[in-house]
C-alpha cells in the first residue's frame, strides 16, 4: 500500500478528482496548502508594494491506494494537473504499513477502498 | 434560450411601435417656489445616505454568495461603480433624467443641468435641490450595480466599467426620465413609487441579457461550490433592509404619513416574504435556509417599492408573499429549464420580483394612501410600462453588449476564470491563509 | 438551580396576588389632534430603522461567539423572528399592546387595532400612527431575539419558531400595556423610557427560563470551543450602539431636548461601561480582553434603556459604571456557580443589566430631564414593576416551553447537536474551506 | 527621517513665535435664545449617530489590514478610545474646547461646562446644547482613532491608552478650540467646515510622530504579510462613507442648503478620488486594486471635509482628483524613500489628504455656497493655519510619547510583537481555527 | 517509530483525544481537511440546487509514536471516533525513521513524546 | 529521498524559510495545525473563562528532499525555529519511495528540487 501526496494548483482539483474517478480511485483527502515552488506566482500588490508571493495556494491531496493502483493514481493526478506550466505541482509517494478502516476495525488493503 | 429572447424581441418590437404613438406631453414636476422645510431635508437627506449605503450592503450580498477567489471582484466592482456613476450623474445624468428641457421629447431630458448648473441649494419642493439631486444620484447608482450579480466570477474588469458608464446614460437616464423625469410613462399614469420599472426590472432584464450574452461560468452548473461566506451575504441582506427605508419612504421627498406608510409597507412585505420563502424552503428542501431567507427578504423588498406609496398594509402582505412564491418557482424551477448563467439570481429576483410588484400595485393601489385606487385600467396601465421597460432594457442592453465586446472581450479567458478575477483582474486575495 | 427557580416562584406568587390588587384605572395615551410635525416624524422613522438594524447587529453580535457548526442558526432565527413577529404585530400584536380597547383591564389591549384597522397617517401625538406603530413593532422583534442568545447551539429550529410566536403574544405584548399600552404598571408611575422592563428584563429572564428547560450544551462548560469569530460579534456591537440610539433617542418620538438627552445619556453609559469592564478584566484576568469591552457596551447600553428620558450624564455614569461591576460579578462568579447554561450570558447581561438600570431609574432621576426626581418611593416603585415583570417572564415563559415541548422537541438529538445546527437543521455552511 | 523632523520643528518654532502675536479677541459661538427647530434636532442627532458609527467602521477598514494576529487589537483600541475620550468630554474635553471662558484666551477654554455644567436641553442654535455638545464628542472620539494605524501591530495597549487621554486633551481640545471654540485660527479667519485641520491633520501628523517615535514593525517592508482581510477593510470604508454624511452634513448643525451641498460634495468628491487612484493604479501597477479604490474613497473624504461647506461641486470634483494624485505619490513614492514605518498611511492619507484639503478651501471656495470667495489671501489664511496645526500637533505628540514612554514602554517585546498583539496583549484571537 | 495518520468525523475530535491522552498519547497535531469517502455526507441546498456534497468537512489527525504505542493509539482513536456509520473514517499507519526535538536537538525516540 | 515533516512556531515560519533558502533547498509546503504539545500556550480568556489551551496553533512544513541534504535541511529548520522554549516544534523524518513533477513527467530525485 502507498500514500500518495500530490500539490496541485486549487483550480485543477476538479478534474483531478473526476480523472481520480475516472480510474476507481474514489477516496481522497484535501487540504489548503500554501507552496513555495519554482513558479514565482502572481505577485501581490497592496498600495503600490509588490508582494514577493513566494507562497501561493495549493491543494494538497492525499490518497492511500494498493499498489497496483499506484500507477494508475499518479497518471490520474498528472493528466488532471498538468498545464505545462511552471507550478503544476508534484507527487510524492510514501510507503504505507497499515491501514484501518475506524467503522468496521477492518485492516490492511481491504481497509483502503 | 433564443427562443425565448426571440420571442420577447418581437413582443417588444410591438411594444417599441406602439409606444411612439403613446408619448404625450410631458409635465415639468417642478413645483418649486415653496420654501425649504427642515424635517423634510433631514429626512431626505439620511434616506440619501441609507440608499447610498445599499451599495456597499449589496456588494456583501453579491460577495459572500461568489467563490472566494473572486469575492474581491465583486466588492470592487460596487465601488468603481458608485465612482462612474456619480460622475456620470453630475455631470449629464441628472440632466438626462430630470433636465426640465427635453432632447426628444418625453424620452430623454436636456442639457440644461450639465454639470449640475442651476442645481443648488434653492428649493425643489420643500427641500433643497441638491438634496434631490443626490437622493436621485444614489438610484443610479445601485441600479447598474444590481446588475453585476449576474455577470459575477467571469467578466473583465475594464468591459464592464465601459458597459456601465454606456448602459446608465443609455438605459437608465432615459428610463428614469420616463417614468419620473416628466416622460412618457409617467404620462400615461403609470405608477412607480420607488423604482419597480425604473431599478429593479431594469437592472434585471439587463442582468438577463448580460448573463445570456457572456455565458456560463465554466463547471455551471455542478461544478460551483457553494456561497464561500454566507454570513457576509446576510449582512449585506441586513445593510440592504435598512438602506430601503431610505429608498422606498424616502422617495415620498418628505417626512408624512405617506413616507411612514412606504416606510411601515416596506417592512411588510418584507417580513412576509422572508416567512413565504421559508415555508418554501421547508415544504420543498425539507428545511427552511438561511440563502432561502435572505432571497426572500430581498424579493419581498424588490416587489414592494413600486407599490410602497400606493398600498396599505394588507397590500404589502399580498405583494411579499407573491413575490417570494414567484420567484422561488422560477429560480428553482424555470431557471435550471432554461439553462443560462445568471450567477446570482438577480433577473429571478429583481427582475420576476419587480415586475410582479409593478403589476400588483395595479391592482392592489388604495386609494386612502396615494390617491388611487386599484383597478383593471390601472393594472393594464402597469402591464404595458413593464412590457416598455423590458423591452428596451433588453434590446438596448444587448445593443451595448454587442458594441463594448467589440473593442474590448466581456468575458476573460478560462485561464482568468479558473485562477479567480482577484488575482487575474486585481492581483488581490481577499483572505490571507496563514497567520 | 430548582432552589432558586422555586425561591422565584414563590417570590412571585405572592407578587401575583399582591399585583393584581394593584391594578387601577388606565390611561388612554392617544392625546391626538395635534398636526404632524416633520421634524419629529423624519426623526422617529430614522430611529425606526435604526431599532430594525439593530437585529441584525444582534444577529453578529451573537454569531460571532458561538462555534462555526452554529453560526447560521443563529443569524437565521433572527431573521425568522423579523417575520415571524412583524406579522403577529400587524395583525393582533399592535392592538394587544397598544390597543385602546382591553381585552382584560390593565392588562392586554383590546382586538380594536386588529391588522392594523385604524392605524394609519392620521396624527398621533406629533407623529402619523403608522409611524407610532412600526417604531414600536421594532421592539417586538429586538425582544425575542435576545432571548436566542441563551439556548444557542442546541434548540430546534421549528420549535423555536412556534415558542417566539407564542412568547411573543403572551408575554411581551400583555406586559407592553402594563407598561407603555396603558397598563397597570405603568399607573402605578414607574418610569421605563424606552424598554427595561418591557424589553431587557422581559428577554433576560426568559431567557434564564428557557436555558433551565433546555438544558446544557453538551461539553459545556470546558469542551465548548471559544467565540469562533470575535470581529463579528465586535462589528454587531458596534451596529448595536448604533442602533440603540434610535431606541433610547427615539422613544421620546419627538427631536427635542429629552430626545437629546436621552442620546448623550445612552451614549454615556455605555462608554462608561466599556471603560469599567476593560478595567476589571485587566485587574481580574491581567489583560483587558474585547469581549470584555463588547459585553460591558452592552451592559451598559442595558442599563440606561429606561434611564435614559429621566438621568443626567453623571446619572449615565453611575449607571454603566454599575452596570459593568454587577453584570460582571454575576457573569464571573455567581453564573458558574449556579452551573446553567445560558450560552452568551443573555440573563447575566440583559437581566442583571436590565435589574440594575430599572432601579436605578428610581433613585437618580433628575427632576430637571423627566419631571420626576429620584426618591426611596420612585425606587420602591421600581423595584415592584421589575418583581413583577420577573415573575411573569419566568412563569409564563417556562409554562410555553412546557407546551411547546410537548408538540415539538425544543432540543435537538445529540448526534444533530454533533454535527451542528447549520447542517442539522438548516442544510448549509457558514464558511467553503476550499477555494 | 531625524532631517525632516527637525527641519519641520524649525518651520514651526517660527510660527510659534509668529501665532502668539496672532492671537486676537475671540468671539463666542452662543448665539442662543433661539428655539428648537425639531427638523434641524433630528438632523443634528442623526448625523451624531453616524459619526459615532465611524469609529467601528474605522475600526474594520484598519482592521482588515493588518495581519491576523494583531486583528483584535485593532479593534479593542478603537473601542476603548471610544470609552476614554467619551470620559474626558464629559468631564473636561467639551469645557477645554467649547467652554465660552477661557483659561488660555484663544488657545482653550476654561472649566464653566466642567462635567457638562450648564450643558442641557436648553437651545444653542436651533438644535439643544446637549445636541451640539455630543455631535463635537463624536468628532472628539474619531480623530484620536484615526491615529492607531500608524502604530499598529506593535505597540502596548496601556501605554496607548495614557497617550491617547493625554492627547485629547493636551493636542485635541486645543486645536478644537482654536479653530471652533472661539479660538485664534477661526478667529484669523481661516475655513474649516468639518475637521480639515481639527481632525485630520491633526490626527495625521500625530501619526507620523507616533510613526517616527515607536519605530518600524520587524519585518517591515517586506516581511509584512497584505492584508489579512479585505473585505473586512471593505465594508470599513463602506461605512466610513456612510457615517461621513453625517461628519460634513451635519457640521452644518441646521438641514438646510448648505447641509445639502456639504453632503453633495463630500460624496461628490470620495467618488472622484476613487475613480482617479483607480485610474493611476490601472495606469502604474497595471490593474486597478481594490485596496486602492478604498485608499482613494478615504483620501478624497478626508480632504472634501475642510471644504464641505464651502466649495461646490466642481470644486469637490478637484479636490477629490487632487487629493488621490497627491496621497498616491505620497504613498508610493515618497514614503518607502522616506522608510519610516507609518503601518496603514494615516499620514499619508489623511495627513496629506488634510493638507491639500485644507488649502485647496482657500482657492477652491464658493461665495455663493458659505459666503466666502477663494482667493490668494484666503489660501493664504489656510496655509498659515496648515503650519500651525502640523507644528503643534507635531511637537505635542512627540513630547507625549517622550513622557508616556518614560513610565510604560510604547513598543511591546519582540516578543509580543512575534506572537501578536491579541494573544499578547488580549489573550484572546480573533477567529478559531477547528470547527 | 510510527507515523499514525487518523481522518475522523469534526464532531468526535474530543473523544478521540480524549481516549489519546487515557492511553498516555499526549502529543499529536490537528488539521482541517475536507475528505471524499464511501459517506455520502447531508447534502447541502442552496437555492434548491442540491449539492453533491461529495468532499466533506473531516479532521486530521497526526501522531508520531514509538512502535510500542502503535496498537495502542489505533484502538484509543477507533473507539473515540467510531460510531458504526459510514464516515467513521481511516486510520493509516507510515514508518517514521526520525524524529527531532527541535528545543534540544534530540533525536530517535526519546523525542517523540 | 526524504519527506521531512516540522511542527514550528508560527512566528517563526519566516527565519525557518530563510535559513532553508541559505541551504538551497527551496521548496516547501506550508499549512495551519493546531497542535497539543507539552507546551500549555498562553491561556485564551472569554468572560473569565479560561480556555485550558490545549491547542496551540502551529504551522507544519513538509519538504521533500533527497537524501543528502536531509541534515542540512533538519539543521536549518532546528536554527531557524529554535527559542529553546517549550512549543519550539518537532521534526519527522519519513522515507520518500518516489516523486514526480507534474509538469514534465520527471520522476526521482531530479523531479525534488
Ligand atoms: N521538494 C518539495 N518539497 C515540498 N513541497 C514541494 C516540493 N516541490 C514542490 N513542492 C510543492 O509543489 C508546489 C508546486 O511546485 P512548483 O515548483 O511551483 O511546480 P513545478 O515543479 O511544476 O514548476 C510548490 O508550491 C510546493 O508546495
Ligand atoms: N484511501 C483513502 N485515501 C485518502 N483518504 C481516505 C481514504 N479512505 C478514506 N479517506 C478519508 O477518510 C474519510 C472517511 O472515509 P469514509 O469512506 O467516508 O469512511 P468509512 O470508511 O468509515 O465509511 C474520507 O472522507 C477521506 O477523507
Ligand atoms: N509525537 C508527536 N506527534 C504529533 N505531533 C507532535 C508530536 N510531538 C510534537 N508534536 C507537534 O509539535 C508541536 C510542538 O510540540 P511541543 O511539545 O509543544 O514542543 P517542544 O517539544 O519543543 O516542547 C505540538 O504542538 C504538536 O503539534
Amino acid at each position: 500500500m502507498k500514500y500518495i501526496i500530490a500539490v496541485i494548483q486549487p483550480e485543477k482539483l476538479d478534474e483531478v478528482l473526476d480523472e481520480l474517478t475516472k480510474n476507481d480511485v474514489h477516496l481522497a483527502t484535501v487540504s489548503n496548502i500554501m507552496g513555495r515552488g519554482v513558479q514565482k506566482g502572481i505577485a501581490e500588490v497592496y498600495r503600490s508594494h509588490k508582494e514577493a508571493g513566494s507562497l501561493l495556494k495549493k491543494v494538497k491531496l492525499e490518497l492511500a491506494v494498493n499498489d497496483d493502483f499506484v500507477d494508475a493514481t499518479i497518471e490520474a493526478i498528472s493528466k488532471g494537473a498538468k498545464t505545462g506550466a511552471i507550478g503544476d505541482g508534484k507527487i510524492f509517494v510514501l510507503n504505507l504499513e497499515e491501514c484501518v478502516r475506524i467503522r468496521t476495525g477492518e485492516k490492511g488493503s481491504g481497509a483502503i477502498g | 434560450m433564443l427562443t425565448i429572447s426571440r420571442r420577447i424581441s418581437v413582443i417588444v418590437s410591438l411594444c417599441l411601435f406602439s409606444y411612439i404613438g403613446l408619448i404625450s406631453e410631458t409635465f415639468s414636476n417642478e413645483t418649486s417656489l415653496e420654501t425649504i422645510n427642515s424635517g423634510d431635508t433631514a429626512f431626505v437627506l439620511v434616506c440619501a445616505a441609507l440608499v447610498l449605503l445599499m451599495t456597499p450592503g449589496l456588494a456583501f450580498f453579491y460577495g459572500g454568495l461568489v467563490r472566494k477567489k473572486n469575492f474581491l471582484s465583486v466588492l470592487i466592482q460596487c465601488y468603481i461603480i458608485i465612482g462612474i456613476v456619480t460622475l456620470q450623474w453630475v455631470f449629464i445624468g441628472y440632466s438626462f433624467s430630470f433636465g426640465s428641457s427635453e432632447l426628444i421629447t418625453g424620452f430623454i431630458g436636456g442639457f440644461d443641468h450639465f454639470a449640475l448648473k442651476n442645481v443648488g441649494m434653492e428649493a425643489k419642493g420643500t427641500i433643497p435641490h441638491s438634496a434631490f439631486m443626490i437622493f436621485q444620484g444614489m438610484f443610479a447608482i445601485i441600479t447598474p450595480a444590481l446588475i453585476i450579480g449576474a455577470f459575477a466570477e467571469r467578466t473583465r474588469f475594464s468591459a464592464m466599467c465601459i458597459f456601465m458608464l454606456l448602459w446608465t446614460t443609455l438605459v437608465y437616464d432615459p428610463v428614469c426620465h420616463w417614468v419620473w423625469g416628466g416622460g412618457f410613462i409617467g404620462a400615461m399614469g403609470a405608477l412607480d413609487f420607488a423604482g419597480g420599472t425604473v431599478v429593479h426590472i431594469n437592472a434585471g432584464v439587463a442582468a438577463l441579457a448580460f448573463a445570456l450574452f457572456v455565458g456560463k461560468r465554466k463547471g455551471y452548473p455542478d461544478k460551483i461550490s457553494p456561497p464561500h461566506n454566507l454570513p457576509f451575504a446576510i449582512l449585506g441582506t441586513g445593510i440592504l433592509w435598512f438602506g430601503w427605508f431610505g429608498f422606498n419612504a424616502g422617495s415620498e421627498l418628505a417626512a408624512d404619513g405617506i413616507a411612514a406608510n412606504a416606510f411601515v409597507v416596506t417592512h411588510v412585505a418584507a417580513a412576509t416574504a422572508v416567512i413565504a420563502w421559508a415555508i418554501l424552503d421547508w415544504i420543498i428542501n425539507k428545511k427552511p435556509t438561511v440563502l432561502g431567507v435572505i432571497t426572500g427578504a430581498v424579493a419581498g423588498l424588490v416587489a414592494i417599492t413600486p407599490a410602497s406609496g400606493f398600498v396599505n398594509p394588507m397590500g404589502a402582505i399580498i405583494i411579499g408573499f407573491g413575490s417570494s412564491s414567484i420567484c422561488y418557482f422560477f429560480v428553482a424551477y424555470l431557471k435550471p429549464k432554461f439553462g443560462y448563467d445568471d450567477s446570482l439570481d438577480v433577473f429571478g429576483v429583481h427582475g420576476i420580483g419587480g415586475i410582479w410588484g409593478a403589476i400588483a400595485t395595479g391592482f392592489l393601489a388604495d386609494e386612502a394612501i396615494g390617491g388611487t385606487a386599484g383597478s383593471l385600467a390601472q393594472t393594464m396601465i402597469q402591464i404595458k410600462s413593464v412590457i416598455i421597460t423590458i423591452g428596451y432594457a433588453f434590446i438596448m442592453t444587448y445593443i451595448l453588449l454587442f458594441i463594448v465586446n467589440l473593442f474590448v472581450k466581456l468575458r476573460v479567458t478560462t485561464e482568468e476564470e479558473l485562477i479567480g478575477l482577484d488575482l487575474s483582474d486585481h492581483r488581490e486575495s481577499a483572505y490571507t491563509v496563514l497567520e
